[in-house]
């Protein structure tokens, strides 16, 4: 497989975690408990160390970039490659938790796939991950049930933010050309066979959260393609804040 | 109780204490011990959440992966500390709603160096250096002191803020040895950041009003005065190992007495901002106001799901 | 009134609007007739004002003051244009706040194009060039339409979108001789406005319900077939002059015809995003309902106010 | 006077006019109708045309930065010369009334001073705005009395937006250095003697608006040394983003 194949399918992996991990900083001091607040912050820094694990490989690849952080700050909006979904605000903490149990879900099943790549190294960061993940799931899958059933406002703000975000879910099993290539490389993950024990799943938990699955049949999508919501364009000012203004410095 | 067995009681409670025997939650206790051990205790801890927030203000914007996740940990851990202290404060029989409701009414206090907002990266570097570090000498003897819940949290919080401090320092250092306009960003930060360092010691000696009955509980050991002389005295040399300049004329090493004579503090500064009139007062109370009251809903279903499962389980067993 | 007389009037009508004579506010019209103005006016009104919303996204980003101060210029056009096409739509016995209710719900529509973000400068660019140019050509026949309050305002609106558009196509120049990274953004927003600003036009004759009647009302002077093949004619050799590509593979010049034949529009993307399913339709309506919630309690005491000085000046009066 | 004088005492001016104008510009299309929408548009069209001409003068003067844009955009937080005032957030459209308005009963005494400066470009700058700042002054007290007086709600909205920004009033008449040699070069304006006439019509205008004066005597200042309040590393994050990503390019 092509270095550039290779480097292109880490960073649709790994900007996933790093524009996640982006919004959960933003939360960080400002949840609603103190124990919420650490557990949140524990799941962004899970983000971000495999964001680096995976950006220091992108870096040995890319001919442009030589280091995790060039990868991660000095990319223009249209080269980041993660779904929508990750991009999406925290409106309020029902927003927060769908959010992350959307993607969690697919995350578990994707890195669980990842281990076996026949990429060392891809497989090494999956197989560290796993643990970190499934934790994620069961923290995210927690609250969407403590949320669907605990009262009723929590029930409609929950309904809310599964209303919102669904539109979304479907791009994390869009299939890009990088993907193909991966895959028939044996290195990458086929998506489509995630697919339906991602949504037999995530039914199973909203029913038991009883919140319902909306009818919407239309998916949003672009990500993958790097045109994303107008909500990037101001996570990434903040991001790449101080590497833009003051370059090449070490900090 | 008769005021003689209480006096009896106050005896060999202070007779413990001189022993350097721990005091537990279930012991007896003066209701004055208790009432300023809640009173400290929750300062302490209201300190490190309102602390979470200047640093929290540069996560986003961390100039590398590596920073970040290093400022995200070390505001987790101030979630941390906040948690464990408010956890040592309930044992005294107060709850965290109590406390909050305290903090966000401007009842209590927390520590005023929080109100000086953080705005360049060097910032972050500053406040571990020289907050970590102040702080770091106002708890150490704390370590030691009567109320063992207390002690016990300061043994954890203390070990984590004095790796805070030595990264604040790598911050320092790392920019100092950077380009011209990193250097100078950090001598911005030790200008904004070194007064109110010291004033973090608390008021002088003769305007503190703590002091002796403090000394007397092991809730201090040492003066504000002697805690801030202890602070410059260590920090000067670490400055000129970053070769940046402290922002004090007069200040100068004094031979005779082994320490480093200093100018004066404005102290008009320090009441100020300690009436809540700081540059961030109102911006961290918001905050903190904003982030519980946003949070209500959260909790309440948290516990109404609690409740849901409990009856569950009663049900099946029954 | 009697049938007869209701045909009588009706035939009158007919033939005003036959010999271009213009209908105002208080002439008799036919109910249709009102229903369909309103219908089509509000529609214009709503997308004017939600039209400012993916511009509106990059005032504070835009880089350059100059740019800066023509973008904030042109939605603030927009913002008039919202304003007098209200206003034409209350002549019709409608109020503003039924109309923002009939956005708000959903029951009205606006231009699909403004679901689409605004994710460059280039955008910025390509909805001056390519949206406001399809906007002129949709509405500079009606200047002439029967209705005189809605002709006026779009005399008026005409005017300030070929400014507009002009203004777009010079970013987008500017863009195009500036460097190969700014080149290939414009390129890029030309990829992506395109087929959007093609909808814009309106779905295929056969699938367009209004047409008959409209053109009969001269609220329409062509069918959108036409209209839409005029934009491309127009519009290619500008992409052209910029040294940009048309995404479109099958567009090809047809000497037989005179025309640009062109590839065949995803008409399913468009019905998605009509029926509210579009990348930002969630965004625009929430932008909307917020302002409108949050400036009630403004615009309750403008009302009270001015009713309080009313009072004021008669109880002076009396 | 020297020409780094001038250039600061240019900046200390114009940097108001640019935070504010940058302030209202996010509001765009977000106010409370479409009436009010346009007037703040139009006081953010005067805002930024006054300020690309005093960066004009700026840029001329300026050894490091050639055009009014770098002037605008590529300096570092701690060289934005603004008073804190400006760069409040619109927490809701109260606090974008009182902001507005606290600031232009000063603008307008400033300006009208500005006339007669020895400088012939300042002083051409202030012929023209004077006018404009009238307006401004008109617009934003009439809608502070209108707020005031207007249902409970909004005297209190009124009020909670008073009681916020007071705090960062007394700072616009702070002199500086600068300001110091540029009233002795009989260029700048003196500060100080628009003090008492700026609280006085503050005065008369909130107490018609039926709103009080807050007692606190502790003002906040720092803004005219760079010292800023943390919402302005993030409104430079915005404004900067593209100069900043892409740079030295025409647009």
């Amino acid at each position: 497989m092509e270095k550039t194949t290779l480097y292109n399918y880490i960073l649709g992996i790994a900007d996933n975690n790093l524009i996640l991990g982006q919004r959960l900083g933003e939360l960080c001091g400002h949840g609603p408990n103190l124990e919420t607040d650490i557990a949140l912050t524990n799941i962004a820094l899970d983000l971000f160390g495999q964001t680096r694990s995976y950006y220091q490989y992108a870096a040995k690849l890319s001919a442009i970039y030589k280091t995790e952080d060039d990868v991660a700050y000095l990319r223009k909006e249209r080269e980041y490659k993660n779904v929508l979904l990750v991009e999406q605000p925290n409106t309020h903490f029902g927003f927060v938790i769908a959010r992350q149990y959307l993607f969690d879900v697919f995350n578990y099943l994707f890195v669980e796939k990842l281990q076996h790549s026949k990429d060392e190294t891809l497989s090494a960061i999956a197989k560290k991950a796993i643990k970190e993940v499934s934790y994620h799931k069961r923290f995210s899958g927690d609250w969407v049930k403590r949320l669907g059933v605990g009262t009723e406002e929590s029930n409609q703000k929950m309904q809310e933010a599964i209303d919102g975000l669904w539109q979304y879910t479907n791009e994390l099993f869009e299939m890009t050309e990088v993907d193909d290539l991966s895959v028939r490389g044996g290195i990458g993950v086929n998506l489509s066979e995630l697919k339906e024990t991602y949504f037999k799943e995530v039914a199973e938990v909203l029913k038991e959260a009883t919140l319902t699955i909306p009818e919407n049949p239309y998916f949003q999508k672009g990500g993958k393609q790097g045109i994303h919501t107008e909500h990037m364009g101001y996570i990434l000012a903040d991001l790449q804040y101080i590497q833009r203004t003051y370059p090449n410095m070490t900090w | 109780m008769s005021e003689k067995e209480i006096k009896n009681l106050e005896q060999i409670f202070e007779a413990r204490i001189e022993r350097d025997e721990k005091i537990e939650p279930k012991d007896w206790m003066p209701e004055k011990y208790r009432q300023t051990h809640i009173r400290q205790i929750s300062q302490h801890a209201h300190s490190e959440i309102v602390g979470m927030l200047p640093e929290g203000n540069w996560i986003t914007r961390a100039p590398s992966l590596r920073r970040k996740a290093a400022l995200l940990a070390k505001v987790q851990d101030e979630a941390g500390h906040g948690l464990y202290l408010y956890s040592a404060c309930e044992t005294l029989g107060v709850s965290r709603e109590e406390l909050y409701e305290q903090l966000h009414s401007g009842k209590a206090k927390y520590s005023s160096i929080f109100n000086y907002p953080t705005i360049t990266w060097a910032d972050i570097g500053a406040i571990g250096w020289l907050v970590d570090g102040a702080a770091i000498i106002n708890q150490v003897p704390l370590c030691n002191t009567s109320f063992g819940p207390y002690a016990r949290a300061m043994v954890r919080v203390c070990k984590e803020e004095s790796f805070h401090q030595r990264q604040g320092f790598e911050i320092m250092l790392t920019l100092c040895r950077g380009t011209e306009e990193q250097k100078a960003m950090a001598q911005d930060a030790l200008n904004r950041w070194w007064w109110p360092s010291l004033m973090m010691l608390g008021p002088t000696d003769a305007a503190s009003v703590h002091t002796e009955q403090s000394l007397k509980w092991k809730l201090k050991r040492k003066t504000n005065d002697e805690l801030r002389q202890q602070f410059i005295d260590q920090t000067v040399p670490q400055a000129d190992i970053l070769g940046i300049t402290v922002p004090d004329p007069d200040l100068k090493w004094n031979e005779e007495t082994g320490h480093y004579d200093f100018g004066e503090i404005d102290w008009d500064e320090f009441w100020q901002v300690v009436k809540g009139h700081g540059p961030c007062n109102k911006e961290r109370m918001k905050a903190r106001v904003d982030a519980w009251e946003n949070g209500a809903w959260v909790r309440d279903a948290a516990m109404a799901y609690a409740e849901k499962q409990q009856s569950k389980k009663v049900a099946k067993a029954s």
